[in-house]
């Protein structure tokens, strides 16, 4: 006969305010085989736990269940609970009477009738539980970081130089993400090139970090500890291995292209480096405007004038490094855990109708503004009007572009966009003193340390005009742009003549960053950010084992909270690779060899290809099951018509007592 | 017609007994009434003129080729028959290379009874789509290759029910079932070892023979079908209450064809429809 | 009233038409020249009788249920009719639109069908005039192309907001009359006051309102190198048109722009002489413009 | 806003509850951005901006706001409710302002627009159509401006513009059909 | 049907997505009626017809299914799975006289804690409605 324990949390006032617990634990006493029941302010505390262990030893208690808060925030902590009183961890339910019960209904009668249910059934589900043991599982000690950003460069120079192998796969041909595009950083105002540049070189030359640029993620497989991913190195058509970055190439090139880095304000060519300081430093070629492939193209149809054939660059090529014949090319590799650091995309402004969509020279995303200030971009830092290469004297910020404006969707902040405005403003004042900055705003947010006082120089030092209201419209208005804005404070509306407008827009989840996270198994919210495991308690790691997240993938963040979460889930990683072996869950399969009839539909439905075919002593061909690969998700015990397959766990004998005990009252 | 057949099949028995093919000929003989036909097993060259086939040749007797595992054996199949072979060659309960078929063109079987033989067609015949068998390593009789699209009239007439009056009349079903299993005995889909109706822990289905109960056992014995039931129709032949089966198998039948464009028995290696999925397909739930 | 024969044959495109008091007094060239413009493309345009008022601005201002009523009682003669509905003024064309969004809810349909005593079925379709001749299948037999033209369209607030009640293509930029006008030969400009009020009905209270806002569009347009304004609305036409000579006093503006329908700019592009379109009726005289670009 | 007293702001808000009701948008979610007001074209002349309005009607200011012109001044253009943020009608919000105010007779802060609008009523109910002709008339008349516009009347005439005689459709109609509205607004709809 | 005979509803949540949506419902206080009883179960693909069978066959008024939104799911295809079992199942007791509505199958992601409360409620003001299982 076995004796349960059940033990009823108050969670302060939490469970307490709606349900009525002693009622509960009355409830619980009347149960089958509860041979005890008690209550606790907070069953997680110290004190909480403790009144478990001793109740286990004290009553000679085989199974537990804990009536408190979901299992997905306690149960870990109640398994090494119990497991510290001797008994094993496995032998525990948790109810959920708090997110599922207290805190969304508000009559206490039919709250508390719930939790009693909700009690039953754990009771009920308790009975029919086994001890169950950990397996220990090898693991492959190699990370990989998806996004080669300053988030994903500190996470895999951080897990480098614990000892352990990364590999960082970067989807453009250098690493440095949108940092690498800034001109300066706040609230230090350091050159952003100076202080990622000697980050990109290390990762780059670090003996346990190997960088594929130019690649992407395709398709992941395996679980934590046994990861096996395809990368797809896309064809560069330069060979990295000879090629030593001379830069012939694309000094020569004849086909200019609007450069993706200067975000359309300065241009590349077919075969490039996106930017000096590109780490590799070696070119990719750009197949669709490199003339070459346009002719190869032109020979299969012959239509249309015949285009030039080119190849200037490998005739020039002093190292014979241009491989037209190069492929793109899938590899598989298995990691032991996967950092995902995909960073984010500046929201598009050009849905902004009303701002001109677009269509004014002038009107600059911040971005833009970034290259212009930037002596690596396209005007060598002179900030000029890209309509006529005038130098700007009346410069208009507009803050919130793409953020916290529900008719673009976008109903948060963007969290940094007041201090990179409050940054252009001080540095434009340096750059030329008789710019007049104004900046149109909500609510200038500037937590943090040192934040509001290097906004404050924006006004002390460099006399910008804080506008409080949010631009209405600009029109072009010959040669300046007439932006019309409301001065709330004072509740009139104003006009400004700009010669230059800068919209601060908003942060946004990078493209297609919803197909790698189904990739990935992990969840995404509706603007495609990742879902971290809980906003509070574990920021930098996933539901799913093994995949952790960190940076602005997560939302919106700066790049201090990017670096400090890089190295926060490098520590995860590090904790996770530093283990010989992995204790993996043992709710796994297991099969009834006497029942299994060899019809093998648990095989056809197995995600995971873990049902392996057995011949027994009768000769009868049976499934049996792999459990380093099986997952437990429990198809194969649906399929099964003679009910031969069970989960561990979740058996079938488990969950229906838990119906029973449901519907037959 | 039974002439005819009947020497073929004879011939071909008598052939393959002689030269060892086979251990066994499962095929037809008149019954102890000298009118219905009933299940021969015929070891010996010598008794192959037992063999016969007429229109009250009934069973499907691929059934018992699961007792004949590993021994090579010839069996007769009709057109409807023949699809439980391809059931069961798709989840390896049968080895197709110990499994000699003489497929018989089937010309629909009659109405009959201990001592008595109607001229008019059983119910399932009617309903047929399947005339020529799927498998057959010797054929009798010419291929039928014209066949109507299926029609399910009798479901449809069901389903313009009441939820209620349903419910009733499925509640009066299980009220006459005794539970006497007879139904899974006959069906060449029902091989388990255990049968979930009679597992004790986890008790699906208590032991009591009583209408909650016998409506489960009933309702799950179709779901188990799904996908699987070649609409032999042995299921309501041999129930001994006359519970109208035939009516959930060609509902889930019907479904299956709607929602997974699948048609049980039809080829040995098209997965069933419940062991498999299409990711973009809309199958009108939770849309 | 241009004599068309009001054959019973419902043409490939008959509407019945809905013009609007000001269509019938200060805007009557609009009247004409849509009338003509009709006729041309073999589209019959059948008044309906005894029309009212659409009740504009005072209504929707003070009276709720007035407001909805009154175009109900338009929309209920035109359900009669069973044709579609072309109303070249905006705002009937905005109170039409609106009536119909506002009756999609039960309660309101009630309401106003107990104004009106009638009970409203299925609506018709109203199309504005311009919608309506800027649909492409519309062919242009244009016997003079405004070549040389540049043309600033303007199209107001109601013609363009509020986008899911009018059906416009773009509400901050749209490209529909342009599009017109190009296929006429004209040359449109790229101006960013298109959408932005002309001071509506305050002519009368407040006209220094009217002044600002109409030369604030009037300069733009000129600085942005239009010969000339186009408009689809008769009170856009009469803010923008009758008082210029206030504006060369006030603010010292230069020289005068032109206003003119966009139905009397496509009337001179399929062969209408600028008399039959009654251009010497605006205040500020298009013809001297139109003579230099031997459009007249 | 101008600053007669310190506000008392009292725990329930009936004219905010009123305005909720009555036009079914949320005036609370306004955070006071000003993209109304910045692209109002008559704000320069209001004496609360469309901003202000929502400020006042989230802080009860019910005599400030319906006393004003602003609400007069608003010429319905819906940039406002194109642009807001918050997703608010706030053309719908003015415009039912402009209706209660009109209905509790205090339009003496922007008269002449009440005058030029009864006007116009009063036309159509007449001649079931508007007159312009007699609408001016009407208007300089009862809003004591008798010589507004005069100067434009030459220019007009002689473009034959002016069509002296009214034309009189439907006034019948018209006439039950205000009847009835008039009826259907006493009872509480 | 419990004493005040109003619906019981017996709900099969994935852990992975609509349960963590069940728990989010919770933290952002997104209040629905108490007859749902919740049960916790790998994936959707867990949920045995036998399971759902049993339900009604002991009495109760309606079951739910929750899982991820295809292409969702932490095992990649438990989901895609369970759409034809209970496809082909609510057809089935549907004929039997069990009525359609009464075995609701939803996508309901870990962020959709809104959602959740939503279909519950919907669910259970549906079931409320169409009154108590008539015959069994």
């Amino acid at each position: 006969m076995s004796r349960i324990g059940v033990f009823v949390c108050h969670c302060g006032t939490n469970i307490g305010g709606i349900v009525n617990v002693p009622e509960v634990v009355e409830a619980a006493k009347a149960m089958p085989l509860v041979a005890y029941a008690d209550e606790n302010k907070y069953t997680c505390s110290e004190v909480g736990q403790g009144s478990i262990r001793d109740a286990i030893r004290e009553q000679k208690l085989d199974r537990v269940v804990v009536a408190a808060c979901s299992p997905r925030m306690h149960e870990n902590t109640f398994r090494k609970t119990v497991a510290t009183a001797g008994l094993n961890p496995y032998l525990l339910e948790i109810a959920n009477l708090r997110e599922h019960c207290s805190w969304v209904h508000s009559d206490s009668k039919k709250a508390t009738a719930k939790a009693i249910d909700h009690v039953r059934m754990a009771v009920a589900k308790v009975a029919r539980h086994e001890s169950l043991f950990p397996k220990q599982v090898g693991l492959t000690k190699r990370a990989l970081v998806i996004g080669g950003g300053i988030t994903g460069i500190q996470a895999a120079l951080d897990i480098a130089s614990a000892g352990h192998e990364v590999v960082l796969v970067e989807k453009e041909p250098s690493v440095g993400g949108r940092m690498s595009q800034l001109d300066k950083t706040f609230p230090t105002l350091d050159c952003s090139a100076c202080i990622l540049t000697p980050k990109m070189v290390d990762v780059a030359q670090h003996p346990n970090i190997t960088l594929l640029s130019y690649s992407e993620v395709k398709e992941v497989r395996g679980f934590v500890g046994n990861f096996e991913v395809d990368i797809l190195k896309k064809a560069k058509m330069v060979d990295h291995k000879t090629c030593t970055g001379c830069g012939t190439c694309w000094q020569k090139c004849p086909e200019k292209v609007t450069s993706e880095f200067d975000l359309g304000l300065g241009q590349r060519t077919a075969i490039y480096i996106p930017f000096a300081q590109a780490v590799p430093n070696k070119p990719v070629i750009d197949m669709e405007n490199c003339r070459y492939q346009k002719y190869l193209k032109w020979t299969q149809t012959e239509e249309g004038k015949k285009p030039p054939e080119c190849r200037i660059c490998e005739k020039l090529c002093p190292t014979k490094s241009i491989a037209w014949e190069q492929q793109e090319e899938i590899v598989t590799e298995k990691f032991g855990a996967l950092v995902v650091a995909t960073g984010f995309k500046t929201f598009d402004h050009s849905v902004y109708g009303e701002y001109g969509a677009g269509r004014y020279p002038d009107v600059i995303s911040s971005l833009q503004l970034e290259r212009l200030m930037s002596a690596a971009g396209p005007t060598e830092g002179e900030v000029l009007r890209p309509s006529d290469n005038t130098h700007p004297k009346n410069i208009v910020f507009i803050q919130c572009v793409g953020s916290r404006d529900d008719k673009v969707g976008r109903p948060y902040c963007s969290k940094v966009c007041c201090m990179y405005t409050a940054k252009h403003a001080i540095m434009l004042k340096e750059h030329d003193p008789e710019v007049q900055c104004y900046v149109f705003y909500i609510d200038i947010r500037a937590g943090g340390k040192d934040f509001e006082e290097f906004a404050r120089r924006a006004q002390d030092e460099s006399g910008a005009v804080y506008l409080r209201g949010r631009v209405s419209q600009i029109y072009q208005d010959g040669k300046t742009l007439k932006v019309l804005g409301e001065d709330s404070l004072i509740g009139r509306p104003v006009e400004i003549d700009a010669d230059l407008v800068v919209l601060a827009t908003g942060m946004e989840a990078s493209e297609d960053a919803d197909r790698l996270a189904q990739t990935l198994h992990i969840s995404y919210n509706i603007y495609n950010f990742l879902i971290e495991a809980h906003p509070k308690l574990r920021p930098v790691e996933t539901q799913t084992d093994g995949v952790f997240v960190a940076g602005a993938a997560v939302g919106p963040r700066d790049i201090p909270d990017c670096v400090a979460h890089g190295s926060a889930a490098a520590a995860k990683v590090i904790g996770l690779l530093s283990q010989d072996s992995l204790t993996t869950d043992p709710l796994t399969a297991i099969v009834a060899p006497m029942k299994c009839v060899g019809c093998f539909a648990c095989k056809a439905v197995c995600p995971f290809n873990a049902i392996e075919e057995q011949t027994t002593r009768d000769g009868r061909i049976i499934a049996s099951v792999n459990e380093s690969l099986c997952k437990g998700c429990g198809l194969c015990v649906v399929a099964c018509r003679p009910g031969a397959i069970n989960l561990r766990g979740f058996t079938n004998q488990q969950l229906l007592s838990e119906v029973m005990t449901l519907v037959r009252r | 017609m039974g002439e005819d057949f009947t020497q073929q099949i004879r011939d071909k028995a008598k052939e393959l007994l002689e030269n060892g093919a086979v251990e066994c000929v499962i095929g037809y003989e008149t019954g102890s009434d000298g009118v219905s036909a009933r299940p021969a097993f015929i070891y010996d060259a010598a008794e192959v003129d037992r063999l016969a086939f007429d229109n009250t040749c009934t069973h499907n007797l691929v059934k018992y080729l699961l007792d004949k595992k590993g021994k090579s054996t010839a069996v007769v199949v009709k057109g409807c028959d023949s699809r439980a072979l391809n059931l069961l060659l798709s989840e390896r309960q049968i080895q197709r290379d110990k499994v000699y078929v003489i497929g018989v063109v089937c010309p629909g079987v009659v109405e009959w009874g201990w001592n008595k033989r109607s001229e008019q067609l059983q119910k399932r015949c009617n309903w047929c789509r399947q005339h020529t068998p799927v498998v057959s390593d010797f054929a009798v009789g010419e291929p039928i290759t014209e066949e109507p699209p299926a029609e399910f009239a009798d479901v449809a007439e069901m389903a313009t029910k009441t939820a209620e009056d349903r419910a009733t009349f499925w509640r009066d079903q299980a009220e006459r079932c005794i539970r006497c299993y007879a139904c899974r005995q006959a069906c060449p889909g029902c091989y388990c070892i255990d049968c979930f109706v009679e597992l004790l822990d986890p008790e699906w289905v208590g032991i009591r023979i009583a209408p909650d109960e016998n409506w489960m056992w009933n309702t799950i014995r179709a779901y188990h079908l799904g996908g699987r039931c070649i609409s032999c129709n042995e299921c309501e032949r041999v129930c001994p209450v006359n519970i109208p089966l035939s009516l959930l198998n060609r509902k889930l039948e019907q479904e299956v064809l709607d929602l997974f464009d699948y048609k049980a028995g039809m080829s040995e290696d098209a997965p069933a429809p419940l062991i498999t999925f299409k990711k973009d397909e809309n199958l009108g739930i939770a849309e | 009233m241009v004599e068309s024969d009001h054959s019973s044959k419902v043409g490939a495109r008959t509407y019945s038409y809905y013009p609007g008091c000001s269509l019938h007094g200060t805007a009557a060239e609009y009247d004409i020249s849509t009338q003509l413009v009709c006729q041309k493309l073999g589209i019959e345009l059948r008044e309906l009788e005894e029309w009212v008022c659409c009740g504009a601005s005072a209504a929707h201002s003070t009276d709720h249920l007035l407001s909805l009523a009154l175009p109900a009682h338009t929309l209920k003669q035109a359900e009669e009719k069973g044709l579609p509905l072309a109303v070249p003024c905006a705002m009937c064309f905005s109170r039409l639109r609106t009536t119909i969004h506002e009756i999609k809810n039960k309660d309101t349909l009630n309401l106003v069908n107990s104004a009106i005593g009638k009970e409203l079925g299925e609506p018709v379709a109203v199309e504005s005039m311009l919608q309506m001749l800027a649909d492409e299948s519309i062919s242009l037999p244009v016997t003079k192309p405004l070549n040389g033209l540049k043309v600033a369209c303007y199209y107001g607030c109601l013609l363009a907001r509020p986008p899911e009640v009018v059906g416009i293509d773009d509400a901050e930029n749209p490209q529909t009359m342009e599009r017109l006008l190009v296929r006429l030969g004209a040359e449109a400009i790229d101006w960013g006051l298109k959408t932005t009020c002309c001071g509506a009905g305050v002519a009368f209270p407040r006209l220094d309102i009217v002044l600002k806002l109409s030369h604030r569009l009037l300069s733009l347009a000129q600085k942005s190198g239009a010969d000339c304004v186009a408009v689809a609305c008769p009170m856009c036409h009469a803010n923008l048109d009758m008082y210029q000579k206030d504006m060369i006093a006030k603010f010292g503006q230069k020289t005068k722009l032109p206003v003119i329908y966009f139905t009397q700019l496509m009337g001179l592009a399929l062969g209408f002489s600028p008399k039959e379109l009654l251009l010497d009726k605006h205040l500020t005289d298009p013809l001297p413009m139109l003579r230099e670009k031997e459009l007249a | 806003m101008p600053v007669q007293n310190t506000i008392a702001l009292k725990p329930v808000n009936d004219f905010l509850l009123f305005v909720q009701r009555h036009t079914g948008e949320s005036i609370t979610s306004c955070y006071q951005c000003g993209k109304c007001s910045a692209g109002c074209p008559t704000a320069y002349a209001m004496d609360i901006t469309p901003r202000q309005i929502m400020r006042g009607i989230q802080l009860g200011l019910k005599d400030e706001v319906l006393d004003s012109s602003a609400i007069w001044l608003c010429v319905s253009c819906q940039i406002c409710t194109l642009r807001c943020p918050r997703e608010i009608d706030i053309a719908k919000v003015i415009e039912s302002l402009r209706q209660l105010s009109h209905a509790e007779g205090r339009t003496h802060a922007q008269r002449d627009m009440a005058v030029l609008y009864d006007t116009f009523l009063q036309q159509v109910h007449l001649f079931g159509r508007l007159h312009e002709v007699g609408l001016g008339m009407m208007y300089n008349m009862r809003s004591m401006h008798v010589f507004n516009n005069v100067m434009r009347l030459p220019s007009l005439f002689s473009r034959g513009k002016l069509k002296l005689r009214p034309e009189i459709e439907g006034a019948s109609e018209v006439k039950q059909i205000a009847a009835r509205v008039k009826e259907l607004e006493r009872k509480p709809s | 049907m419990s004493e005040d005979n109003s619906p019981l509803v017996i709900g099969f949540l994935c852990n992975w997505c609509s349960y963590a949506g069940a728990d989010m419902a919770g933290t952002s206080r997104q209040a629905y009626p108490p007859n749902i009883r919740i049960m916790r179960v790998p994936c959707s693909g867990r949920v045995d017809p036998l399971l759902i069978v049993k339900c009604f066959e002991e009495g109760a008024d309606a079951v739910l299914v929750a899982g991820c939104h295809p292409g969702d799911c932490h095992y990649t295809e438990g989901n895609y799975h369970g759409r034809r079992r209970f496809a082909l199942l609510r057809d089935l007791l549907d004929f039997m006289g069990i009525e359609k509505e009464r075995f609701r199958i939803e996508w309901i992601s870990a962020s959709e804690g809104k959602r959740f409360a939503k279909v519950v409620s919907e669910f259970t003001d549906e079931m409320t409605k169409l009154g108590p299982r008539k015959v069994g």
